[in-house]
């Protein structure tokens, strides 16, 4: 096992060496930099800032002062900010996480449920209906699916903030400033909710039918066990151990945010940070944010193979 | 033997859905298993041995088939007429089943012992503690040691023939009067299968099940069985005692099937051969299934069914050739 | 990330598509007459499925407004009419004008051909990427694999959407014509699309490479080419056709994601997606629908009927998930 | 017997399962899959092999035919050691040796019509003229029990043992001199079987093919073959011909084997051997004689001691320190 | 389809009625400077009123750099508009009023600058602020290692580039007086120096405890934790959120009735939360319809007023074409940017006569026109060899007139691409646009990829900053390769003084010269339209500084009086 995870941790170093270079070198494809963005610069200022920030050494040479700092655990130094990337991240990173697991949470309870529910009553009525809504909500544009909600739920009823984190100005603290979170993320969390939870959905339920197909699901009926009992312990388990792996996937989702959705909402989360940061270029903060979301892609696709191996006992590790 | 039926079938009728149509997969059976009794059901791949098994056991899934007529009378109590609350309360208890494949019969993420206790508990109403005992018990007598291990392992850490022993002691955990045995042998290997065989002799002897025991091994059914049914597209063309039935076959497809089989030590030139092979259930006509293969074909048969008819005592064939009033 | 997750999503539906259909069934003589393909098989099952059949009426239909609808139009696409500004439906702009005076109809039409060529263009080009590196992949085994699998993961570790950004702003520097632009959104989203698709189809073809028909060609000695091109892309098909018609839907989609962001087809060429996007703020929203309602349900319904065709269509190509 | 050169010889033929492709440290578990097996076929000759699941018999067909690698040994067809020949000349001498597969479901591409399936490997050695490609299927199709009209339909339309048939006839259009069989009936009825096994009898007589015959099914084998070999757990236990195994075997596991098939006879009341146990895992398997964990007759010497391969008598080999 | 007709009589009768629908509209439709009061300021959202005595904006994400001179994003400036004032304010008109220095002198020879604080200057802490601040912040400006975007050295002090580069430890122009008083000398006479010099000011013991020259990186701890002079002082920044302030009970000009001021992080246009009342006050892109929206709310006070920016589009220069001013006359002619502007903006912008806006003291309506003029556009074409080919697009020597016009995606370019493209047609001109994000844009012109691109200025203190890039020495990317020698005379001559008319001369004679040899095509003064939450007076935003300048101001009314 120790070995396993060793060997693993060895394999990651190629990727992520060639995810450096892809992410800094399309990067340093893009038309632009930092100190372009002010075009009312003169020619000999913007000569000067270009050595300030070291825009004038070649590719290679700053790739691997970056790719150097990086493995330092120094992210770099944001122009836009003008504090280190990693602060910056930190400030942001959070209430885009929050967003995301509740979504994340949500999605998955609901997807669950359907999934089991449509496929222990394959074609019923119940299953047609589930499949349009399920796809009605992957068909809809995320940002058209967010204005709607904004106009109708908080601006038309008022039901819900607009936007934002908290209450402008408010000062709560403990359990008010919590519910007052908690307040505002519902519609994000709503509208992730909503886009994510057809896909997950359509797959518990193929996977669902799948294993009550089984042998064993057959075996659990021939013992005279209750139907709830063979639903949930004997198909819905083995039904959720390839989910496993996906959960595992969505780890950099969290982190990474919902650029669209944090975008319309005006939430303080990294994605709308990040679209801030691109119009500006910005691109100690673009790379160290990427190459972030790289490295927990990697780890999370290791934790995902780990996590299958404790959860299926079949492939448990020796 | 005048025991009582503890399993009778009255003109069974088992359809599954498929493109074509209805397939009769099981055709107006009737059978009986008496008390202590061996009965195997033999037939080639496909005869509806299987789909008689899981109509008995009510587990045809109602997305694909459905039993469409007929009674499964368990002790006098018709199944198909049972609520199924109470269907499921006798089934794994009254009567049990274990299935062919004992790798993927088994649920790959729950150890053993879980798997082994779940009816104990569901059925027996006994503590998880009192389950255990019971569980590491019958691990024993299934002829496996080290039964805290067994216990607490995963399907995929044991081999074939302790899996199937495995599906032997969830089956009898309850004490069933009725084991139903749908081929336990054919997926493992021949030392294996001598095994398993012994097993289930043994313990029928022992508890004095009745067994239903499905398989297309005549080399098996010669070895187990007190009486034997022979299966074919749906319908059963013959039945006897065992010694009978084999010293005696009538049907010329149970005669063929005798003859087809190499046999160890009496090598031949070459092996007889039924030819054709087994027709499709969907759009059969009224006449002998056999017909199309049958050495003795006459016009009745591609017209019309034969029915059953008792030769001798107990041994029964469906075939025009032992009807004497057709054979003008 | 999450907003753009369409593909991925639809990816992990497709696991289920695997493992290709092999229907074991001696049919009777009858039967044997009038299904003699495989393919004729799945039709026959494929037109058994009512809600897969309306998809695809509805996206012919599609096609069809889009294709020939134009013609009966007495609007042209970019006839800007300042006169005719916003005007709700009537008679004559059935679907009202926009902030231009074009005929929402008339758009609505050619911004279809534009949103279905982008669809339909990304999934080819996602398609043929991601078969024929997930054949190599999975067949050549070895430093081949490594490469190509090492380069999806490289790809797909970065996220979509920033990805989709970065080459959006590099793709800018080639002097494209605007009318082409839907070209570079194509290559674009099929740079995204095809590592997952890749992965899929290495894979089925690792998991066909064990099987015994497979392993025929080896005892037969067939040649390289014919092994893949006869005997393991007809196998893929399946899987192609399912996660490519999927792929269709999640690439309209994703268009309109980048419509969003002013990254998608360049107006005055109408895309549903910049469509939707112009007519993005509370005001039109309130004030006038006729600009948002019609592009929000076609693409809805396009992607709805993409995805029950492609639901179907994988039913039927998957005979296991039979129904009465 | 005569000094002339054997079709086919395989001499300590060893393949081990691991994980090969780990870079920092080989894997400790090798699976010995194949551990040092021996034999020769001579033209004309279907050579048996028996064994249970795992025993190493497919390992050892495909080994043969160089469908897969091996560890060690050498498989000399005509002299020639196949393993050895470059990729051009392996591929010139596939015709001259085939592969029938077990499992007649999915060894026939479900996308390719059998008409093209069984001519496709004549048209790509380039050995038949296309024109003459169907004349040539025809004709197999025939010698196969099929129907010329069933050359444009698709395997699915097939049943299992028309399917093998398929697989026969794919096999012996290549004129080939010897062909692998691998569990060739093990998946089929009996009433098919015998039409199967009586296919590869008549094969047999009349176009002088060789044969490695791979069974678990002793009676099967006991019909068709005149030389057998007994495996267990990649070691080969017993060899000789059929009439010296099944009159007098000499090996205990070739003894429970025997005794562990059901007769058809519900009359007939033998002494059976029952082994106990399972077969052990290949991954660790037993030292000593593989056999002992589970032999009637076993004792410490068994334990510790491989046993010598000996020949006992004429042309029959056995394992066993007791035989 | 009617667009794809070639036959050029078909188009010009259809486009001669198009001008005249559009003439039209035209006099009747450009929208007025005004404040229109709330109709009914009881309808203000519960939200508001309940929030008392805080003020709301928004803004979008600062870049949380609050330290004057250092931000590199325009929203940081906002932020730090509440806290500093500059020395020398500008008013609605565009002229120096004072700040914090409550008068000024310009010597005799324009070339000296003596500043005049006010009295009891203090901090936002209560430390007492003066002319060594002053001083202290110029030489920070100067310091070799500063890298923000403020070029002081523009204004020439003396000593100024010895600091800089040179190894003086002081700089010689710079003269402390006394505690009120400050005095620069300067090289030259520009009259932008006056507020150059006059900017915010930054505290010496605070911002300059451990400057040393170039060293400048302790800097970045502070920018978080600014001590400015403002009427607010900063109390918390909340990252993708908020920014509070608190009254500044030192401000010179009395402590602000608003108790409390934030700016909360919003993105675009953010309607719904000025109708939840979440904010007080916002911004809104300029148009009938988000006019109609203030009005519809009933609670919201409107201001309209115009920008002192400008739009345009660029010629490159450097490309051959565009050398003939003939050509780029025929382009400017040739673009119907009456209706492009009218269509967009619906009467919230005007076109652009000269380089600079309607606010200024520059302007004048009698230079340059607005005219749509297609006939006159062949002609110049014609005339400067350009002749119609055969698809109807023109060609010289080979080659055919096909211009690549890029623009960042959005805003007016929806409008304007598919009529610009209508209208080069009629006129034989194939136009291809490239859509791409700001900064690309901004590069790829950089590059001199674009025949044409456009940009808008951004808000325009001196008019001068409308032209300078016209010079033929200017550095900027955007407009590279222009001018000559007379004109270059023309833009010197603009600041080359103090005196306002005389600069207003110098400019008029600037903007004719610029009329016959356009540097760019203008396309547009934009209107600005905002909308206040009944319940508080005071915002009177205008055109040079936004809402700054009145923030002092502020006052909460109870809407239901
Ligand atoms: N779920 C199902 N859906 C449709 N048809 C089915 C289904 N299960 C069985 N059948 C059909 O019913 C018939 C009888 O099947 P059954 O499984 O009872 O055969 P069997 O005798 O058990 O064969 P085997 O020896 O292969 O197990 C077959 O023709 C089979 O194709
Ligand atoms: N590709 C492989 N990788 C690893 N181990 C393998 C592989 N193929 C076979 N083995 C192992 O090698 C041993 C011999 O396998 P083989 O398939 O030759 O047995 P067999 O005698 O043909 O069995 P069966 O009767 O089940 O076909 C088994 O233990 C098996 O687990
Ligand atoms: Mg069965
Ligand atoms: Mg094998």
């Amino acid at each position: 096992m120790r070995n396993y995870v060793l060997k693993r941790l060895l394999y990651l170093i190629p990727t992520l060496i060639g995810a450096s270079m892809l992410i800094f070198f399309l990067y340093s494809l893009v038309p632009g930099n930092f100190v372009d963005s002010d075009p009312n610069l003169t020619t000999e200022r913007k000569a000067e800032l270009y050595a300030l920030y070291g825009f004038d050494q070649p590719d290679i040479e700053r790739y691997f002062i970056w790719i150097g700092n990086l493995l330092q655990g120094d992210l770099g130094y944001s122009l836009q900010f003008q504090r280190p990337v990693t602060e910056v991240l930190g400030n942001y990173i959070w209430s885009s996480f929050f967003v995301a697991l509740a979504s994340l949470i949500l999605t998955w309870l609901i997807a669950v449920i359907i999934g089991v529910v449509s496929a222990t009553k394959q074609y019923s009525f119940f299953d047609s209906f589930i499949t349009i809504i399920v796809f009605a909500a992957m068909a809809t544009p995320s940002f058209f699916l967010g204005l709607i909600l904004i106009k109708f739920l908080a601006v038309d009823l008022g039901w819900f903030p607009a936007g934002g984190m908290i209450t402008t100005g408010s000062n709560l603290t403990g359990w008010d400033y919590v519910k007052d979170v908690a307040e505002h993320m519902i519609l994000p969390v709503l509208v992730l909710t909503m886009l994510g939870i057809g896909g997950l959905t359509r797959y518990f339920r193929t996977n669902m039918l799948e294993v009550i197909k089984q042998d064993f699901v057959r075996t659990a009926r021939a013992k005279g066990l209750k139907e709830r009992v063979v639903i949930y312990k004997h198909a819905l388990r083995n039904a959720l151990l390839p989910a496993i792996t996906l959960f595992a996937f969505e780890l950099p989702a969290l982190f990474s945010g919902a650029i669209i959705t944090e975008q319309i909402f005006n939430w303080p989360g990294i994605g709308a940070i990040y679209m801030q940061a691109f119009t500006v270029r910005d691109y100690p903060l673009l790379m160290g944010f990427t190459m972030f979301i790289a490295l927990l892609t990697v780890i999370s696709n290791l934790l995902a193979d780990l996590l299958y191996g404790v959860a299926d006992p079949r492939v448990r590790l020796k | 033997m005048a025991k009582e039926p503890i399993l009778q079938i009255n003109q069974l009728l088992t359809q599954f859905y498929s493109d074509g149509g209805k397939v009769n997969a099981v055709n107006n059976v009737s059978l009986e298993i008496r008390e202590g009794q061996t009965v195997c059901l033999v037939g080639e791949s496909g005869c509806g041995k299987s789909a008689t098994a899981m109509s008995v056991m009510g587990l045809i899934d109602p997305s694909s088939g459905q039993v469409s007529n007929g009674e499964v009378l368990f002790e006098g109590q018709d199944l198909l007429k049972m609520k199924k609350g109470d269907l499921r309360r006798l089934r794994g208890k009254d009567f049990a089943m274990i299935f062919q494949e004992p790798m993927s019969s088994l649920n790959p993420v729950l150890t053993i012992g879980e798997q082994i206790t779940e009816s104990i508990i569901e059925h027996e109403l006994l503590s998880k503690k009192e389950a255990k005992q019971r569980g590491l018990e019958l691990i024993n007598l299934v002829g496996i040691g080290r039964g805290e291990e067994i216990f607490s392992s995963y399907p995929h850490q044991l081999s074939g023939g302790m899996l199937q022993r495995i599906m032997i002691a969830i089956a009898i955990s309850c004490n069933p009067r009725l084991l139903i045995a749908d081929e336990p042998t054919t997926a493992l290997d021949v030392t294996i299968q001598a095994q398993i065989l012994d097993l289930l002799r043994n313990l029928k002897e022992e508890r004095n099940m009745s067994m239903l025991l499905i398989t297309h091994d005549l080399g098996v059914v010669a070895e187990v069985a007190d009486y034997v049914i022979v299966m074919y597209a749906g319908k059963i063309i013959e039945q006897g005692p065992v010694v009978e039935l084999f010293k005696n076959p009538k049907h010329p497809y149970t005669k063929g099937l005798l003859a087809a089989k190499p046999v160890i030590n009496q090598r031949r030139e070459k092996l007889y051969t039924i030819p054709g092979q087994v027709p499709n259930l969907i759009d059969l006509q009224p006449s002998c299934y056999f017909s199309e293969r049958c050495e003795h074909c006459m016009s009745i048969c591609t017209t019309k069914q034969p029915p059953m008819k008792q030769i001798r005592d107990s041994h029964d064939v469906a075939c025009w050739l032992y009807e004497e009033e057709v054979s003008v | 990330m999450k907003d753009i997750d369409v593909c991925t999503t639809y990816s992990k539906e497709l696991k289920k598509v695997e493992n290709p259909p092999i229907t074991i069934a001696s049919k009777s003589k009858a039967e044997k007459r009038k299904k003699s393909s495989l393919w004729g098989q799945v039709l026959q099952r494929f037109l058994k499925k009512k809600i897969a059949l309306v998809g695809l009426g509805f996206l012919l239909f599609i096609f069809l407004f889009s294709l020939i609808g134009p013609f009966f139009s007495p609007y042209a696409t970019e006839g800007v009419n300042p006169t005719q500004i916003n005007l709700p439906p009537s008679s004559e702009h059935w679907l009202g004008t926009d902030k231009l005076g074009r005929d929402v109809l008339t758009r609505l039409m050619f911004a279809g051909r534009i949103s279905l060529t982008v669809g339909v263009g990304a999934m080819v080009l996602s398609v043929t990427f991601g078969a024929l590196l997930g054949i190599l992949a999975g067949y050549y085994k070895g430093i081949i694999d490594q490469i190509v699998m090492r380069i999806a993961d490289i790809l797909m570790t970065l996220p979509s959407l920033p990805l989709l950004f970065i080459m959006a702003a590099v793709m800018s520097e080639w002097k494209v014509p605007t009318e082409q632009r839907l070209y570079i959104v194509m290559l674009m989203l099929s740079l995204v699309g095809w590592p997952g698709l890749a992965r899929l189809v290495r894979s089925q073809v690792l998991s066909l490479r064990e099987r015994q028909f497979i392993q025929a060609t080896d005892a037969l000695g067939l040649r390289d080419h014919r092994k893949l091109l006869n005997h393991l892309l007809p196998n893929i098909v399946p899987l192609l056709i399912v996660s490519g018609t999927l792929s269709i839907g999640g690439a309209i989609l994703s268009e309109s994601v980048l419509s969003y962001f002013g990254l998608g087809v360049v107006p005055p060429t109408a895309s549903w997606g910049n469509m939707i996007n112009a007519a993005n703020s509370l005001i039109d929203f309130q004030k006038r629908p006729w600009l948002w309602i019609p592009p929000g349900i076609a693409i809805f319904l396009t992607v709805i009927s993409i995805n029950l065709l492609g639901d179907g269509l994988r039913d039927a190509i998957d005979p296991n998930m039979k129904r009465r | 017997m005569s000094k002339a050169l054997p079709l086919l010889e395989v001499k300590n033929l060893k393949k081990y399962y691991g994980d090969s492709s780990n870079l920092f440290r080989r894997n400790p578990e090798v699976v010995k899959a194949v551990d040092g097996v021996s034999f020769t076929i001579e033209k004309g000759e279907t050579f048996g092999l028996v064994g249970e699941s795992g025993s190493g018999k497919s390992t050892i067909g495909k080994s043969i035919l160089r469908l897969s690698s091996i560890t060690d040994g050498e498989v000399l067809y005509k002299g020639q050691n196949i393993h050895k020949l470059s990729k051009k000349d392996m591929r010139n001498l596939r015709p001259k040796l085939q592969f029938i597969f077990q499992d007649p479901y999915s060894s026939l591409n479900p996308r390719i019509r059998i008409g093209d399936a069984i001519g496709e490997a004549l048209i790509d050695h380039g050995l038949v003229d296309k024109s003459e490609i169907r004349e040539r299927v025809l004709e197999v199709l025939d010698i196969c029990g099929l129907a010329p009209y069933q050359i444009d339909r698709y395997p699915h339309e097939f049943s299992g043992g028309q399917r093998q048939r398929i697989g026969i006839a794919r096999a012996i259009i290549l004129n080939p001199d010897f062909i692998v069989a691998d569990e060739p009936v093990s998946a089929l009825d009996v009433s098919i079987q015998a039409q199967i096994i009586n296919l590869f009898s008549d094969l047999q007589k009349e176009r002088d093919i060789t044969f490695l015959f791979i069974s678990h099914d002793l009676s099967v084998v006991e019909h068709l073959c005149s030389k057998i070999g007994v495996l267990y757990l990649g070691t080969m236990m017993e060899l000789g011909s059929r009439d010296q195994l099944y009159g007098n075997p000499l090996h205990p596991y070739t003894k429970a084997l025997l005794s562990a098939v059901p007769v058809p006879d519900p009359t007939l009341k033998r002494e059976r051997i029952i082994i106990k146990g399972d077969i052990p895992n290949p991954a660790d398997p037993p030292k000593g004689c593989k056999f002992h964990t589970r032999c009637p007759i076993a004792t410490d010497m068994c334990r510790i001691e491989v046993p010598e391969f000996r020949e006992v008598e004429a042309n029959h080999f056995v394992a066993c320190h007791f035989a | 389809a009617c667009s794809d007709e070639d036959s050029g009589t078909g188009n010009e009768s259809e486009q001669a009625t198009n001008t005249e629908t559009q003439t039209e509209t035209e006099t009747s439709i450009v929208v007025e400077d005004a404040r229109h009061e709330a109709t009914e300021p009881a309808a203000s959202p519960a939200l508001a009123i309940n929030r008392g005595d805080t003020v709301v904006v928004g803004l979008q994400e600062p870049g949380g750099v609050f330290t004057p001179y250092f931000n590199t994003s325009g929203y940081d400036g906002n932020v730090q508009a509440v806290m500093f004032p500059p020395l020398v304010e500008i008013n609605e008109a565009g002229e120096a009023v004072p700040g914090l220095a409550k008068s000024w002198d310009i010597s005799e020879d324009g070339l000296t600058y003596t500043y005049n604080l006010q009295d009891d200057l203090l901090f936002d802490d209560g430390t007492p602020l003066t002319a060594a601040d002053v001083a202290f912040t110029l030489t920070l400006l100067h310091d070799p290692s500063y890298g923000g975007g403020t070029d002081i050295t523009e204004a020439k002090i003396v000593g100024g580039l010895d600091y800089k580069n040179g190894d003086a430890d002081t700089i010689s122009g710079i003269n402390v007086i006394n505690e009120k008083t400050i005095e620069v000398t300067t090289e030259v006479v520009n009259a932008r120096s006056l507020r150059l010099i006059g900017g915010q000011v930054l505290k010496k013991d605070y911002y300059g405890k451990d400057y040393q020259k170039g060293q400048l990186d302790y800097l970045n701890a502070l920018h978080q934790k600014p001590v400015g002079a403002g009427p607010f002082r900063f109390v918390e920044y909340l990252p993708g959120q908020e920014i509070r302030f608190e009254a500044n009970e030192y401000y010179y000009d009395g402590k602000p009735e608003v108790a409390q001021f934030i700016y909360k992080t919003t993105e675009g246009d953010s309607l719904q939360f000025f109708q939840t009342g979440e904010l007080d006050y916002s911004a809104l892109s300029a148009n009938q319809d988000n006019f109609e929206f203030l009005q519809t709310l009933g609670f919201a006070d409107i201001n309209v007023y115009t920008s002192s920016a400008y739009g345009y589009m660029t010629f490159n220069h450097e490309k051959e074409v565009f050398k003939d001013p003939k050509v780029r006359q025929a382009f400017v002619l040739g673009l119907d940017r009456q209706t492009i502007i009218s269509t967009h903006y619906q009467g919230y912008a005007e076109v652009a006569n000269i380089p600079v806006s309607p606010t200024s003291w520059a302007y004048t309506d009698e230079i340059g026109s607005t005219k749509y003029d297609p006939e006159k556009a062949k002609q110049l074409l014609e005339e400067a060899g350009w002749v119609e080919g055969a698809d109807g697009i023109r060609e010289k020597d080979g080659k055919k007139l096909t211009v690549y016009y890029f623009t960042s995606a959005g805003g007016l370019g929806d409008t304007l691409i598919p009529i610009a493209k209508e209208n080069y047609k009629a006129i034989g001109i194939d136009l291809q646009v490239e859509q791409m994000d700001f900064n690309a844009l901004l590069s790829r012109v950089g590059n001199g990829d674009h025949d044409l691109a456009s940009f808008s200025t951004t808000m325009l203190t001196d008019p001068y900053n409308g032209i300078e890039n016209f010079h033929s020495k200017s550095a900027s990317s955007i407009i590279k390769g222009f001018g000559n020698e007379e004109i270059d005379a023309l833009i010197e001559a603009t600041i080359a003084t103090n005196d306002l008319e005389e600069r207003t001369n110098a400019f008029h004679n600037l903007y004719k010269a610029l009329d016959e040899n356009p540097p760019v095509i203008l396309m547009d003064y934009k209107k600005v339209l905002s909308g206040t939450n009944a319940r508080v007076d005071g915002f009177e935003p205008n055109g040079y500084r936004g809402i700054a300048s009145s923030l002092k101001d502020l006052k909460i009314v109870d809407v239901n009086k």
